[in-house]
């Protein structure tokens, strides 16, 4: 793969518009109890031994600024490829170009200073471990200009409802792109293009006030374009909104998908912490739940995920609820179906009770 | 490029009284408290202290060692112009040599040290578990003019007669060295930890080095011959917890000092942290049917038993209807269904199959299970027990 | 130094307002012949002990992310501390700060993360190369609130004028900082302060709606705050203009400025560039430059510094000009009083010749 | 970890034949080409074929080789997963093992081999000037299920008395290996560079280990055997530049080819970069008075004086009326006023006073000058001159 570079392009991804992106985009969004959503597809091309890596940002970009760091974490702090990310610092006069495309047009460099020959794209949403050697080699296979990278889902849920849908005919050929529910080949955001056709065709978008490279670069030329999908089988799931984002951390409670997610020789890299073992005194009581390194646990949780560093004190009772990195629950608190952002303090006997389809959020650093 | 302090770091050390911990692995290589290898405390109060420039001395079943010091990454020694350089013995023109003591270790490596023409020079050891700002020693040894200086602890008077004790003025001043005294006149242990005026100690270590009676030893030769040279010898009195892990029982004991309810030491001091190598597992998943009490649980285990008291490593995990009661699991273990273990040490990737019953009683040596046991290895294990 | 932190504020720093920042920021412009701009004060920070800097940038701060990656060559890469490029992605709704106040608002979490005790602020046009430690000292010495770093020239020259002027009594306390040319003292850019004592200022400005940090904060302050001038007596130059730019470069030619600043027991860190040796025909004529690695010289060349990769023909002929990197002069080129930006050809037999008061700017990757 | 393949780097070689310039330096670690040494392009190889895997085999005077390599950075091998080991001897319990020769240095490193499971061993060697991507060479291997393949290079006839030479069928297969035959059937000499199949070579080195008659060494030892098993070897042929920088007069002919019009190999390709150490010096300055015909010239150098056909180090200074021919001047030489050099190679920080004049005739070896010369030296080295 080491002819492939990445680029995670999150100009037109969903932000979900609630407390836990007030300052964040939804890529920088924790996830899992160590994690935050973007570490599955930068792990992911990372373990493809995809060198370099691009990421375009609009706003919002500082936590995942702080999160990647220089990249070290997933072994890009290389002096040939690495990660960029790159904010919207752009200062060409001559520039007419709108919407996604201006960050290809005023990243341009960044495509031409590596020896790659091709580009796979994709957003922070679909959450999956795997690497992309057979979807690389489905490409070379069948000959195609730009590969999509689908997926089906036995049962239709919400979170699916906003994706893109992939219109396929028997050979597997893509002839569009609908949100049309009929298709069952649900499209990950992931697509694998030649870089000369890429820069070709961002061209051609710019030169047409295009603003959406996908559906106008890709998409609208499938008449002229050999389009493949290529179905992934692997497990795998989509986190687009709060509902979505709730029930794929519960759902990692199944020791089945915990495994299947966390598989131990291919390990889902993310920044490191340096966190103590957790430590669990005889007042205790822990059920079903992920708990990450540097918790200190005195009292009772239940079907829920902590990240590092989370204090939960003598007689507190946590349920059904995601508790973020350094969060303190303090003694005789009750929390049930909440997700607490991070560095938040729940005050001493404080009741929360949120619903399972409606989690109740509370936004970083508040005491509440 | 000049700097004003070198570390040397002994790791070279075969720590033989830790039996089968020890068997294919350098002592500072032993993995501790649930996440961390010895070293990773000497290294980490490296980080703290400010000391960049660290020369890691090793010879014995280096590679796992190697690999877990890596870059040294954890530690921010990764630098260009400083850094860690692990130093192993090589050949020169006429022949090759092996590092035969400590003090001979840092003469091999002379030429290293050299080339940052320091002032001073720390020499630390990979086998205790401390927190400490080496920085201070160095501040105290400047103020006090030293030549050289050592570290001590305040011991037991019953223990005197294990050390090396110092007898010093009130001014710490170093008048006498006793190597395990039946009568000590002091409880100012050594720990093994010296700084030296670096032009001072390269003397005495060229002139060892021609001798050929001597065991080429810190504690056996340098200083004396120091001290009989009526050098400005200092203590520096180190308070703390720090802990030689250097047998089966201390091993335990140290474990079991982390569970305490009054922590003699801390491994998640927010202000001291110790750093260590991550393997990126996946945060602890406890299932519906666990218990944990007073127990320490690291990353990637997955726990539908019982845990007292234990300490366990990452990517552990334990099946229903077990109990591990003050026992110690190394990572990649794997606990079977209604295992009964107690006061044992398993090791890295060890699987204990259903039904195992190992216990060690109070008044016996934990036991440590090196292989996967087999039922016959239980049945002998069972030997051991109150069964 | 252990205990002190960096800031290297750009925000109220004069552009060139020219075409070599057409599309970077002053700090980030080309100097030297591998250097930039910003190298000299990072290279002073980082090999005085302080392991974590951060930069205050509004815009065109893109080159500055591509010359600085992670900090490795600066041994700025590191677990604790580390260097922060700080760019505005500002999300904070009851936000109120003005000026650089917004960026200290606004990165607030880097100054709290840290244990450092002091901060050391600075621009990045005070060109010199030293270390910080006596400086350092004397600020404990004098028991300053705030030390600034001075300097005296000889001779005023047009660069001084904008600098700001600090008036300092007999003992060395600055009682007030002005455009006052009769001051002697010319402030560098460069000051110490307690960390605790910054943060309060600061939060004191925003409510006061003040907008310049050090002016509002430190300077209006002056009655109840002790500020000390450390009067520093090393070579230094101060670069804020094209002039000033043009004639520091040229100074560099003379052995003795060129030994001061690029002392080689201590050398001015910068972006690794691994490019070959400089390489030098027969027809090469070489006279009084300054030549980096990475050159093919097969021309003429006089007086004149040359970036890395620069390509000279046969028969072209470069005379008392500055030629940025992978620049090719083509045979016959006659070049003399010019600035050349990165990546520019020119032409065969071309003739470009400023003034050395006005000197010629080509922008970069032109064609002329 | 699983790694498709490992690559183990011979850098453990004495270089005796370079004389004064491996005096106290391992010969990969002998300076080249104006900024690099020799490892280098090993190593930038190991790069751009995306050999991520290295260890690298130490032994002889590592300390300069040990902080060059440093943490690997320049070659993108300082990464946590996987990236450079630097593989000096060690001890096991029962004692300490040197490494005695090629294939026992692999052998004695196993361990760190096997911790990645992989399916090919690369072995090269840190001693030559190439320009190669391994990657093909490991393709070629698979794509003739080869158990061994070993890279060669076509030589003149009349040289083939100095090589390993192979004898191919027209499909590369390997029937035939002689060590330096005088009356050669083939003109493919080997280069040193070899694939294995890693559990193929792992029992051959096994085997070979228990041999005490052997001298443990791929090209006498190992590839023999292999071939009088008929394991499938193949040849794979490398084609460009490849030099054996083996004694003083080929260091000195490789650095002349780097300065031919038609250079046969280039320093420069921005395809084929090599990395190296930076030390962060300026730009070159060159002064009024400088002369510079056909020459490389470093950062940090200042020249006053006239150099033709020459390659200067970093941090050289040659001072005016002073000449510098056909000769190669290692980093931080000082060369007077009025000295005239030619065909000579200063070492490093070595300095030429004013009005020296040392000369190598044509037909001569080229003068390696060590110390600084005095006057005393001067005048001996003036024997060898042509005045």
């Amino acid at each position: 793969m080491h002819t492939v570079m990445g680029l995670i392009n999150l100009e037109h991804e969903h932000d979900f518009s609630n407390q836990l992106t007030g300052s964040r985009c939804g890529a920088a969004i924790p996830f899992g109890g160590r994690y935050r959503l973007i570490d599955f597809t930068l792990s992911n091309m990372a373990k493809s031994n995809i060198n370099e890596v691009a990421i375009f940002t609009r706003s919002k970009y500082r936590s995942l600024l702080d999160h990647l760091g220089s990249g070290a974490d997933w072994d890009l702090d290389r002096r040939q490829g690495g990660l960029f990310i790159l904010p919207p610092d752009w200062n060409d006069p001559h520039d007419i170009s709108q919407g996604d495309l201006k960050h290809f047009h005023n990243n341009q460099d960044y495509f031409e200073r590596s020896s790659a020959e091709y580009v796979l794209v994709s957003g922070s949403q679909f959450i999956t471990n795997t690497v992309y050697h057979d979807f690389f080699q489905h490409h070379l296979d069948t000959n195609a200009d730009v590969t999509l990278l689908t997926t089906t889902y036995d049962e239709l849920l919400p979170e699916h409802k906003q994706c893109m849908k992939a219109c396929v005919d028997e050979d597997g050929t893509v002839y569009s792109v609908k949100q049309d529910s009929t298709c069952k080949h649900i499209f990950s955001g992931v697509y694998l293009i030649r870089k000369s056709l890429l820069l070709e065709l961002v061209e051609e978008c710019i030169a047409n006030y295009k603003n959406h490279f996908f559906l106008d670069g890709v998409i609208a030329n499938s008449d002229r374009l050999n389009i493949q999908a290529y179905n992934y089988q692997g497990d795998s799931s989509i986190i687009n909104s709060v509902e979505s984002y709730y029930r794929q951390n519960m759902a990692l409670l199944d020791r089945q998908s915990y495994k299947q997610l966390f598989e131990k020789n291919n390990p889902v890299l993310t920044k490191v912490g340096n966190q103590a073992p957790t430590k669990y005194s005889e007042s205790s009581i822990v059920n079903r739940s992920i708990v990450a390194t540097g918790c200190v646990i005195d009292g009772q949780v239940e079907n829920s995920v902590l990240f590092r560093g989370v204090h939960v004190s003598e007689g507190a009772v946590i349920k059904d609820s995601i508790i973020m990195q350094r969060c303190v629950i303090e003694p005789g608190a009750y929390l049930e179906n909440v997700i607490i952002d991070k560095d938040v303090t729940i005050t001493k006997d404080q009741v929360l009770k949120g619903a399972k389809e409606h989690p109740f959020i509370i936004a970083k650093r508040e005491k509440v | 490029m000049k700097k004003e302090c070198v570390t040397m770091l002994l790791a070279g050390g075969a720590g033989t009284r830790l039996g089968a911990l020890t068997k294919n692995l350098a002592k500072p290589a032993v993995p501790f408290g649930g996440r961390y290898r010895i070293i990773d405390f000497a290294l980490s109060n490296c980080l703290h202290s400010r000391m960049h420039t660290v020369g890691v001395l090793t010879q014995y079943s280096p590679l796992i060692l190697h690999k877990h010091i890596g870059v040294g990454k954890p530690w921010d020694l990764d630098q260009k112009e400083d850094g860690l350089t692990i130093l192993s013995p090589y050949t020169v023109t006429n022949g090759g040599n092996w590092y035969l003591g400590t003090a001979d270790s840092i003469t091999k490596n002379i030429n290293y040290i050299e080339q940052y023409d320091p002032e001073h020079l720390i020499v630390i050891s990979g086998d205790h578990i401390y927190h400490m700002d080496y920085d201070k020693l160095l501040q105290h040894h400047k103020q006090k003019e030293a030549e050289a200086t050592i570290s001590v602890l305040e011991v037991p008077w019953e223990e005197t007669s294990r050390f090396g004790i110092l007898n010093t003025t009130d001014n710490l001043r170093i008048y006498d060295f006793e190597e395990k005294p039946v009568n000590a006149k002091s409880n100012l242990a050594s720990m093994g930890i010296y700084v030296f005026n670096w032009k001072t100690l390269r003397n005495y270590l060229e002139e060892d080095a021609k001798s050929s009676t001597s065991s080429h030893d810190f504690g056996k030769d340098i200083i004396p011959t120091m001290l009989a040279d009526n050098c400005r010898l200092f203590a520096y009195r180190f308070e703390g917890y720090w802990k030689d892990v250097g047998t089966i029982e201390s091993y335990w004991e140290a474990h079991m000092d982390l569970l305490k309810e009054e922590q003699p030491f801390s491994l998640d001091s927010d202000s001291w942290r110790t750093y260590s190598h991550d393997s990126n597992l996946a945060p602890q998943l406890i299932e519906e049917t666990a218990t944990i009490n007073r127990s320490l649980v690291n990353n990637g285990c997955i726990i539908a038993g019982k845990l007292d008291h234990s300490i366990l490593f990452e990517n552990v995990e334990v099946e229903k209807d077990s109990i591990i009661n003050q026992s110690i699991i190394h990572p990649g273990a794997r606990i079977g269904k209604n295992v009964e273990l107690e006061r044992v040490i398993v090791q890295e990737n060890v699987t204990i199959p259903d039904h195992t019953k190992i216990i060690a009683q109070q008044d016996e040596e934990p036991i440590v299970l090196s292989h996967t046991v087999g039922q016959k290895d239980a049945d002998a294990a069972i030997s051991h027990t109150i069964q």
